[in-house]
């Protein structure tokens, strides 16, 4: 049912652990399925240094955790904004269509750590809104 | 992946070779229609008539009382619909527990928009139904008790012969889902007092797309697919020969040899539970520890999400299953388990491993060794788990 | 008995080899249940996505609207109960003809009796409906046409072109039940505006006991069988993967080898009606000489009884039928042949003789010269014949 | 369907034909099938010196009418009355129970042509009664 990369990321998660002095951390649940994840990241200047997770969740939650970190590592600030979880899943080779839920996990994790470290250093972020408590909404997993 | 370690045999079991070759004449040689009138035919009525009676036999019935349908899910509509259209005179409520199959809870809620109510009786921590709570919620409207003989996730087995005494003694319609309990555990009907039993061939070494349901003769039960004069003129369509055959084939084996395999399980499935509790810490055994069927073995991993298991033995060539297989489709924690009582995070990291009787001493081993692996490393990886 | 002639391939057919070959595989080595998450499942599931990829392709469709059903029957009953279900709030009424095989006819009369109202539209005497006819039935309050593509009985294909027309202009559903059509005739649900589609699987030397409806992608059709999340949500129960399979691979076999078997099935029809025409006296043809499925012979032949003529020609080792193989439990004369204006008594001595691709002209010769003889004994024998 | 004997009378049915000088004659029809059978007698001082039948009908209508034929051929008119369905079905190792009814054709043809025979001569024969216009009452074919 998943792609060979999706296999990959879930056999060999990237950037799994803690950040011990995180500059933002953000922990996201879904409404949809229960599962939680949580983003560690480290930011010097306006830069990721270093990103880590931690998931319970589904093998596509696991999976776009880890590419998820993957893409956002080395970036600023501005263009981890722009990593969609569409971007994750096509770095994935694509998702099921009843996982594509989980890969909004891995983009609202995200933000949630950037939000917190906003918070934290009084900065606003361009695009950046207030974490939800959950991300169910605005899933796409189409029930006939 | 070198070698494949089955363990969801409630999922779905391998056909045994012998059913299969019982049933290959009936494919290409034997094809005619039974229903037809030239000598031919009968090759394919004789082998049903053999299959009727050996099913008939496995559950202490009368030919005349075996109904084949296209499977477990089919006889569970068939059934619930059935009384619930042809009693509705004398009512509209239905009484069946929390942890159905979907087969049964999903044709209750499509009767409860038709205007019926149900009553879903709760089941203790091993899934257990109350039998007091069960004579309280009989009402005069009452129609049917529809209640499995043993759940397919966590394998309880329900007190079938009680439940069916207080049918009786109300003068209501009992039926019973026995798809995971048909060929595993002794079942007759008269005992039990069961009314109507739905069963299903792929769950016992038979093929799939096969099932039947036994109607108790004074039971009125109309046709549900409608059109030509098959089964009595009960159940209409071209009659799936091969499969009728190997279903007949199949219950036999599994009956003639239930005794030694069960014995043979329960020792099997002992010796995993014991295993995983001694090497494996923060589980719970889901389900009662010895009512429950000879091959369910069923825990809950804490802080662990039940996929990323089972992918993870998949990697190791482990097939198991978290909730029922057709529920895969679907994001929702076990309603089996809710009703246990565990909280929706415990409830998502089930592992459910069910035996066959081929299953051997060192593939539970291997299992077990596996399993302590990669819980821990599923740990690791998980926000919800501090060590 | 040394030879069999078997001519009653609307009744059943027999399995391609080639077909049960491709099956083979999924009975006892692949036997994973499709939902299942581990690799191993993933053989059963990508062998029945191949199978619904081919039936898809041999009507025209899209993979996402076909649905594996247990056979030709429940298709009818699903399509036509869950359309009477879903659009009840637009009306209750149904427009039909008289000579509907029992699935569909049976599900309506049972329909009739929840209240709904069924328009069962004439034919004439070759058993064609009329375009006009079914225009002026419809009404402000119909929600379903279903009318068959080729008729089981006389082998008579109705204007399934024109019917699908004026169901669009009206905006009304349409069903065909094409179970006798589906891999002898071409057929495209676009081009001839089908909304739902029933077929069987051995009807076209596939297995029994699968077969799939259609189900044009705008129309809401609920569950017919709850349960499981099997079929994209709406047909529950586990997958009988070998029937699937076997239903592709006949569905293939059958589109691609379409053209050719029909001139071939054409050339020795017409030729086995010629000679039948030209060898036995006070006899009727049934059905419409041209409009006709390739393989369909059938003749009334006065003053004798079917039943009698099947018996005396399985003597001689000839399998045929005489109305429906699912009627035989009936007494009724063919309702399909009283629609056509036969009375009663002629209606009771029909022959149908139904080819295969494999039909040999020395079978054709033997069998009309054996029927000859036949006829003349029975004739003999019957108080209505006078000579 | 059928068993060896009820097939032997189909093939080769006993007393099949006519008698031109009958005694007496009995047509019946079948309501349940639309099946026909006739039957001639020819009755000599109180014994069925002959008798012959034809028959529409099925398998069952054609065995039991030559087997009906043959158990009342040669006996008394009294003899011959106690000849029941239930007496020919026995006598061909029993019928499936959809056929059971064509059994009664056979019965009810011979008392119609000892009703018949009775009637030309103004005799009165013990237990028998006029003849309804067909038996399709009284089968036993048990609908579900
Ligand atoms: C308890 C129970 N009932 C019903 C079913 C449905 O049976 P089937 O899939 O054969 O239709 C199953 C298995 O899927 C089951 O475990
Ligand atoms: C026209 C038609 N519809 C429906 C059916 C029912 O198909 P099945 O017997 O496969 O359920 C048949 C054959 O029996 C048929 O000929
Ligand atoms: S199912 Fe919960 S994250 Fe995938
Ligand atoms: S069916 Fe008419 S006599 Fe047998």
């Amino acid at each position: 049912m998943y792609t060979e990369k999706v296999m990959d990321h879930f056999k060999n998660p990237r950037n799994m652990g803690e950040i011990e002095d995180a500059s933002g951390i953000g922990t996201v649940g879904n409404a949809k399925c229960g599962d939680i994840m949580r983003v560690f990241l480290k930011i010097e200047g306006d830069v990721i240094e270093d990103v880590k997770f931690k998931t319970f969740g589904c093998g596509a939650a696991v999976a776009t955790s880890s590419m998820a970190t993957e893409l956002v590592k080395g970036k600023t600030v501005k263009e981890a904004m722009a990593v969609t979880n569409k971007a994750v899943m096509e770095a994935l080779d694509g998702l099921p269509p009843v996982k594509v839920h989980c890969s909004l996990l891995a983009e609202e994790a995200i933000h949630a750590a950037l939000w917190d470290y906003a918070q934290k250093h009084n900065i606003e972020i361009d695009g950046l809104k207030e974490p939800k408590a959950d991300i169910g909404e605005h899933d796409s997993f189409e029930e006939i | 992946m070198s070698k494949i370690i089955y363990l969801d045999n409630a999922a779905t079991t391998q056909l045994d070779e012998n059913v299969f070759e019982e049933m290959k004449p009936y494919f290409v040689e034997h094809y005619g229609n039974p229903s037809s009138v030239y000598s031919v035919a009968s090759e394919s009525k004789k082998a049903i008539d053999i299959a009727r009676e050996r099913v008939a036999n496995s559950i202490g019935a009368e030919v005349s009382e075996i109904y084949f349908t296209n499977g477990g899910t089919e006889s569970d509509n068939w059934a619930i619909k059935g009384i619930a259209e042809n009693y509705v005179n004398k009512g509209k409520h239905i009484i069946t527990t929390k942890i159905e199959h979907h087969a049964v809870l999903h044709t209750c809620e499509y009767l409860e928009k038709q205007g019926y109510e149900i009553t879903y009786l709760n089941v203790d921590e091993d899934g257990l139904i109350n039998i007091e709570e069960l004579e309280k919620s009989i009402r005069p409207d009452t129609i049917l008790i529809s209640i499995m003989f043993a759940n397919n996730e966590i394998g309880t087995i329900e007190p079938i012969k009680e439940i069916g005494e207080i049918a009786k003694k109300h003068n209501i319609i009992f039926h019973t889902d026995a798809v995971q309990a048909f060929g595993h555990v002794p079942i007759h009907v008269n005992e039990m007092n069961i009314d109507l039993l739905s069963a299903s061939g792929h769950k016992v070494n038979g093929p799939k797309g096969i099932g039947f349901l036994y109607i108790r003769k004074n039971i009125k039960l109309k046709s549900f697919i409608h059109g030509g004069a098959q089964e009595r003129q009960r159940r209409a369509g071209t009659e799936n020969v091969p499969g009728i055959v190997g279903l007949g084939a199949a219950a036999k084996i599994a009956c003639d040899n239930m005794e030694e395999r069960a014995k043979h399980l329960i020792k099997q499935r002992d010796y995993l539970m014991e295993q995983i509790e001694k090497n494996v810490d923060y589980i719970r055994l889901n389900g009662h520890r010895t009512k429950r069927l000879p091959n369910n073995v069923n825990f809950c991993f804490r802080f662990i999400e039940g996929e990323s298991l089972l992918i993870s033995l998949d990697m190791e060539g482990i097939c198991a299953s978290s909730g029922s297989a057709c529920t895969s489709g679907s994001l929702d924690p076990s309603h089996v388990l809710l009703a246990i009582g565990l909280p929706h995070e415990i409830a998502h990291g089930s592992l459910r491993l069910t035996l066959s009787h081929n299953t051997t001493k060192e593939e539970l081993d291997f299992v077990v060794e596996q399993l302590k692996d990669i819980v821990n490393r599923l740990r690791a990886m998980s926000p919800l788990y501090e060590d």
